[in-house]
């Protein structure tokens, strides 16, 4: 009975309510889609860098950290390899590195890069490796004579799959160690700078090169699906695993390797409340100026219901509800509408035209806009739980007409 | 010579899908300086004949002639500057602008007319003087009893010295009092001013002072009556 | 009268008309302080890098910019800085002469990109002084003596008072070689310098490369980013007196550019347009929020009058009066909001512009692109202005659709509407 | 004139086996030519003029070399850079310079950088012996010059050898006089060739007293480094501590 009338008192203006309620649309609307860019974005540069080889765990020696030198290696991999089989949550995948920097070169050209030795099974899993192969193939097991280079590198060395690329880099030994290998492939990485700075060779080929036998550089571990990017969920297994790990070795997580992404993560989350505020105030001074006109303009009707015997209280609660019937109305259309955008755009928006612009700010080339179900549920907290507090005001204002003010 | 001239005039409403044949072919004239009343019940075409002389209105059939110049199938902007200049209108629930005190209220069509502010205000002293608002010139409209709203707007409706005045039940939200006072004034602007005067009406009191009754029926004139 | 009129009619409704103006003004607020705040950031980021790498403005020899070879010089430097003092808006200058070079301690050796700086006059250009985080910076009385960037430090395992070993090619071919003590470690805060910098003063530099006189880059700095392209066209003039369509001459042997800040380092006007991009978004999105909001009072405003609008065309008013009425009504809620908000923006970023704003967790990560951990705003007449400009054609649009229905009213509709 | 009969005599007991048969073996050509250049021992005086396109440069510089393994270089001439050396062993190179009283081995990311501002790299110090160890040979034909027969060779790297050619050719006169040698890209596009001039006697042999390596790159079509044999004795008995650190410090004559 209340709802009809809140509903009937809604449409007796549909001109006005149309207006507010395409207000409420848009703010709903745009605050999904914004936030789903700027999740997006975020994503990006969190998945950019976990993929670049940060991977969500890594068990390092603990000088490696400081100063990524051979020296600083897993001098006994196998009982990390028996835990990390065990240890870990179903579903996530891990696998061994070996890393030094060295310098590629060719005929015409030499760069200093940094080498990856990987395991061809494993990585393809665990990092942009297997993500985007431009050209030819990525590593097969046992392909110790293979190598695979980002595009761009390849271009810069104005050579081709099939070619030679020489490494050289010093050996645990501190000895110069050198060898050939072929081109087999080439990736494609969110960012030119990774492409120039990776190249990928075999775990055993690397461990060759550098002399360290079964020795590896870390291990990588990426936990299944999102779960790897919450603290709060990666904090029990980081802690499950140090209690086994040997005492020389450590285990650290993304928001250890990289402080600063985590910086950046947190002022975009409190950034993204501020512009709900934001939008929230633009919207609500027409929404508090609508039920203010729909309240003013039935001084008379509300003035006889009190004069019928209802509380103040029950006129208050019959605005609110008007209020809550434009509300949900605007939030489901927005909602949808948001939903939607998102679902257009959920083939990625190509930020390539920015390169240079999205290298500075650490993005992928690609901003697949997404929403989690906690951002769904603060968009419409925050507007119905604050459109409902400032739509108090014209309640109130309704509450305190008088029969005999109302009459004259 | 005639004021009006209304030759086979009629007039269709769609209200809702149902057509409404407010007038039906109406035919007649009212020669300049006449105080003339529209009589009938309320349905029988009275105001929109009102609002069709006025320029307010296109017939869908029919011609109407105003000071022997055809306004049918004017312009909105020709019809306003005929309104304007030609017409005063004073309605049944005085139409004053709130926001402008009575003065301004009449110096507003002046103004509109392009008339210099100094000839504006004295005008319209004189004017509301006349009415018989002397005193209260600067008065807001909710500052102004009903009859006095209606003063104002006769004031305004024949400041600028129209050739006619259309009054649209001017007195039904009177009392007898006020209403007869009005009328008595309109009368006399009637006759001091020679302008002509059209009014609709089913108050009695007004058709008295009518020189000449004009009763429509169904959206036919039935019954014509000259005293 | 007219306007009177109009303003009557604004506060025929004053709660509706200040939650409007409100509604406004919080538009305008908002546009300025962010607007400022972007600006302000950007700033910083290109201050940053200017301060810390390129300088407002280099005279380098042409390509050097692309390729750092030792041999093309800026072979006489001085002339170019008597040019320099003679410049209006130029506020200092300086030499830098650049080398790669093998750089090794008792533990490690790695490359290095090696600086001459004159430390006078680098300290009035450089941020490098103000981000030493141990030692010292580079005094004139020293001679073998070096500021490096800490990750450089760290990847040559060295401290203050340590010795680096700097192995290098000179510019006439020959070794050049030295030993430098290290006075200090600054963080400049970009990671791509920390790691590679090293800083050494001009005269040992020219010394140990034999450079004579000869420098790589002239750097400049300008009192304000918005003299730049001015100083640079000035500096450009002097430095090449003749047309260049006649080749002939020493311009053309000596080959000298200028080169601006953006030019100089093209990633970071891309990073700020693309940061611009994504707050012009936003800016859109406030301002159809805002004209939602406010058209209700606009469209309210026709509605709630089509009698006494209705009258008004009777009594002979041109629908396009009517229409002039509501504009005015409207504009006058569009100025009193937007000098409101203009007012309420300048004194809020003011502040903020005095307090700074603190950026807590996010430092570190700002403190990468150079920015530090304290974001000043920054007002200037364009971002005090340009918000509130858009907040006026956006309402001034929202108002012109009931301006412009209003023209679609017959007198006896109007007159009929309750 | 002796001498000059008596070395290729050597030779031939060297390599009588495969060396004059019908068909030469490539690599022993090649072998042979890099003995005939170096001897067990050697030691000599280089002028060293790098050019280029604006500017040019002489250095004078001492060598002394052992095999193919070890080699160690110093200024003499200019005065400024007197001193300055470097020491190579097996693949390892360190260089020193007296200003600073410094010892520095030279990392692996600057190994393809220019060995003294010159276009040799170090690498090409370095790798000296790549030719033999890394590279599979044939004969594409032969020539006749001064009266001699000349090896063209084509060598070819191995596949796994680290080596950034695609492919070295050789011009070798049959007394074992390196007449040219070019480095090729994988396309099979020259980046640079070195050839030599000027043979006249040597410590008893016929030696070419030119060397001169030119890059083939478009935009530094001018730049070449000459080397020019002012003084070459082979076979000199050098102590074992002449290829050591300290040696580098010391000067050497």
């Amino acid at each position: 009975m209340n709802f009809h009338m809140a509903w009937r008192n809604v449409w007796r203006n549909p001109k006005r309510t149309g207006i507010i309620l395409v207000a409420i649309i848009i703010g709903a609307w745009t605050m999904l889609a914004y936030c789903a860019l700027a999740r997006g974005v975020m994503a990006s540069s969190l998945e950019s860098a976990l993929n670049t080889l940060t991977g969500h765990i890594q068990i390092q020696n603990p000088g490696f950290r400081e100063d990524p030198a051979v020296e600083n290696r897993i001098r006994n991999p196998a009982p990390v390899a028996a835990l990390l089989d065990h240890a870990l949550p179903k579903g996530s995948c891990w696998a061994f590195r070996v890393q030094a920097g060295g310098v590629a070169s060719n005929a015409r050209n030499s760069q200093g890069i940094t080498i990856v030795g990987i395991d061809p099974e494993k990585e393809p899993e665990l990092s942009f490796y297997g993500n985007a192969t431009a050209q030819g193939r990525l590593l097969e097991p046992g392909d110790d004579r293979g190598i695979i280079l980002g595009q761009a590198l390849l271009d810069s060395f104005e050579t081709k799959i099939g070619r030679k690329l020489v490494l050289m880099t010093q050996d645990a030994d501190r000895e110069t160690a050198s060898r050939a290998f072929k081109i087999r492939g080439t990736f494609r990485a969110e960012m030119e700078g990774t492409e120039k700075q990776y190249v990928f060779i075999t775990l055993a080929a690397a461990q060759k090169l550098l002399g360290i036998g079964d020795n590896v550089s870390l291990a990588c571990i990426r936990l299944p699906g999102r779960t790897g990017q919450d603290k709060a969920e990666l904090n029990p297994v980081v802690e499950a695993l140090t209690r086994e790990l040997p005492r020389d070795l450590t285990a650290l997580t993304w928001i250890d390797l990289l402080p600063l992404l985590k910086g950046y993560l947190g002022m975009f989350d409190r950034f993204m409340l501020l512009w709900y505020l934001v939008v929230f105030i633009a919207m609500a001074f027409g929404l508090v100026n609508t039920m203010l006109m729909a309240v003013l303009e039935r001084t008379r009707e509300f003035g006889l219901l009190k004069a019928l015997g209802l509380t103040p209280v029950r006129i208050v609660k019959n605005v609110l509800l008007e209020c809550l019937v434009l509300l949900v109305i605007g939030l489901g259309a927005g909602n949808l509408l948001g939903v939607l955008t998102i679902y257009l755009f959920s083939g990625g928006i190509d930020m390539s035209f920015m390169a240079q612009g999205s290298e500075f700010w650490g993005l992928g080339r690609l901003v697949v806009p997404f929403v989690t179900a906690k951002d769904l549920l603060s968009v419409n907290a925050v507007i119905m739980g604050l459109g409902l507090l400032v739509c108090l005001y014209p309640a109130v204002k309704a509450a305190g007409i008088t029969p005999v003010e109302a009459m004259n | 010579m005639n004021m009006v001239d209304v030759k086979e005039v009629s007039k269709t409403y769609k209200q809702g899908k149902v057509a409404v044949h407010a007038l039906a072919g109406v035919s007649l004239s009212i020669a300049k300086g006449e105080f003339c009343a529209l009589a009938g019940p309320s349905g029988s075409g009275k105001t929109t004949l009102l609002n069709l002389i006025g320029g307010l209105d296109t017939p869908t059939q029919g011609k109407i002639f105003l000071d022997n110049d055809e306004i049918t199938g004017l312009s909105q902007s020709r019809l306003a500057s005929i309104r304007l200049n030609k017409i005063g209108f004073i309605f049944q629930s005085y139409n004053i602008i709130p926001v402008l005190s009575a003065r301004e209220n009449v110096e507003y069509v002046m103004l509109m007319q392009g008339v210099p502010a100094r000839e504006r205000s004295e005008r319209a002293r004189a004017v509301l003087d006349d009415v018989g608002l002397a005193g209260m010139h600067d008065r807001r409209p909710a500052e102004l009893s009903g009859g006095q709203q209606q003063r104002v707007a006769v004031a305004r409706a024949i400041v600028s010295n129209p050739a006619i005045v259309l009054a649209d039940e001017p007195t039904a939200n009177l009392d007898s009092q006020t209403g007869q006072g009005l009328l008595e004034m309109m009368a006399r602007m009637n006759e001091e001013r020679n302008v002509t005067f059209i009014f609709s009406t089913h108050d009695r009191m007004v058709m008295d002072f009518a020189h000449r009754i004009i009763r429509l029926k169904d959206g036919l004139v039935a019954h014509e009556q000259i005293k | 009268m007219e306007i009177l009129m109009a303003w009557r009619n604004v506060w025929r409704n004053p709660r509706r008309t200040i939650l409007t103006i409100l509604a406004i003004a919080f538009a305008c607020l908002v546009l300025i302080f962010m607007l400022s705040v972007q600006v302000g950031t950007y700033e910083v980021m290109i201050n940053a890098s200017v301060k810390t790498r390129t300088g407002h403005i280099q005279v380098i020899k042409k390509g050097y910019n692309k390729d750092h070879k030792i041999r093309q010089v800026v072979s006489d430097p001085e002339s170019i800085a008597k040019i320099l003092d003679q410049t209006p808006h130029v506020t200092a200058h300086t030499f830098r002469a650049n080398a790669f070079a093998l750089l090794s301690s008792d533990l490690r050796t790695c490359a290095g990109l090696i600086t001459g700086v004159d430390p006078e006059r680098e300290s009035k250009i450089s941020n490098i002084v103000h981000t030493m985080r141990k030692g010292r910076f580079l005094k004139p009385s020293d001679t073998n003596t070096a500021v490096l960037g800490a990750l450089l430090a760290k990847n040559l395992k060295v401290n203050v008072g340590d010795e680096v070993v700097a192995l290098g090619s000179a510019m006439d071919g020959s070794v050049a070689a030295t030993v430098l003590k290290v006075a200090g470690i600054f963080s400049s805060g970009m990671d791509d310098y920390d790691r590679s910098a090293i800083q050494i003063p001009l005269p040992h530099f020219q010394e140990v490369f034999y450079m004579e006189n000869a420098v790589h880059e002239v750097v400049v700095t300008c009192d304000s980013l918005w003299h730049v392209s001015r100083v640079k066209e000035s500096l450009a003039a002097a430095l090449h007196p003749k047309p260049p369509a006649e080749p002939t001459g020493q311009d053309a042997d000596q080959g000298l550019v200028c080169l601006s800040w953006d030019e100089l380092t093209p990633g970071l006007i891309q990073s700020i347009q693309m940061d611009l991009g994504g707050g012009l978004i936003f800016y859109a999105i406030l301002l159809v929020m805002v004209a939602f909001s406010i058209m209700n009072t606009f469209v309210m405003a026709v509605f709630e009058r089509t009698r006494e609008l209705g009258t008004l065309l009777a009594i002979g008013a041109g629908p396009g009066r009517l229409s002039k009425m509501l504009v005015l009504e409207s504009a006058f809620l569009t100025l009193w909001g937007i000098t409101l908000g203009i007012l309420a923006g300048c004194v809020l970023t003011f502040w903020f512009q005095h307090t700074g704003i603190p950026l807590g967790g996010a430092e570190g990560m700002l403190k990468q692109y150079g920015i530090p951990g304290l974001i000043r705003p920054r007002l200037t007449l364009a971002t005090a202005l340009s918000g509130p400009a858009l907040v006026f054609i956006i309402t001034t649009l929202t108002a012109l659709y009931p301006a412009l229905k209003v023209r679609r009213l017959t007198p006896v509709d109007a007159m009929r509407a309750v | 004139m002796k001498k000059l009969i008596l070395i290729p005599g050597l030779i031939l007991v060297l390599f009588s086996t495969t060396a004059f048969s019908a068909q030469p073996d490539a690599k022993a050509i090649i072998a042979q030519a890099w003995d005939y250049m170096r001897g067990r021992t050697s030691v000599s005086e280089v002028r060293m003029t790098v050019h280029r396109a604006d500017w040019e440069r002489t250095s004078v510089i001492k060598a002394w070399t052992r095999g193919l393994e070890d080699s160690i270089f110093q200024i003499i001439s200019p005065k400024k850079d007197k001193g300055n050396g470097t020491l190579k062993i097996g693949r390892d190179m360190w260089t020193y310079n007296p200003k600073i009283n410094r010892v520095v081995k030279i990392p692996p990311s600057m190994m393809s950088q220019s060995w003294m501002g010159s276009d040799f790299s170090n690498n090409d110090l370095s790798k000296a012996d790549t030719i033999l160890n890394d590279y599979t040979h044939e004969i594409v034909g032969t020539t006749r010059s001064d009266g001699f027969t000349v090896y063209e060779i084509r060598s070819l790297p191995k596949p796994e050898a680290p080596v950034v050619w695609g492919m070295q050719t050789l011009k070798i006169r049959e007394d074992g006089i390196l007449l040219e040698q070019a480095f090729y890209d994988e396309d099979m596009k020259a980046v640079k060739i070195m050839d030599t001039s000027g043979i006249v006697e040597m410590d008893g042999r016929p030696f070419p007293e030119k060397w001169t390596m030119r890059s083939m790159d478009a935009d530094s079509k001018e730049d070449y480094t000459l080397l020019e044999y002012r003084n070459l004795k082979f076979d000199v008995p050098l102590a074992d501590h002449l290829f050591t650190l300290n040696a580098l410090k010391k000067t050497q004559r």
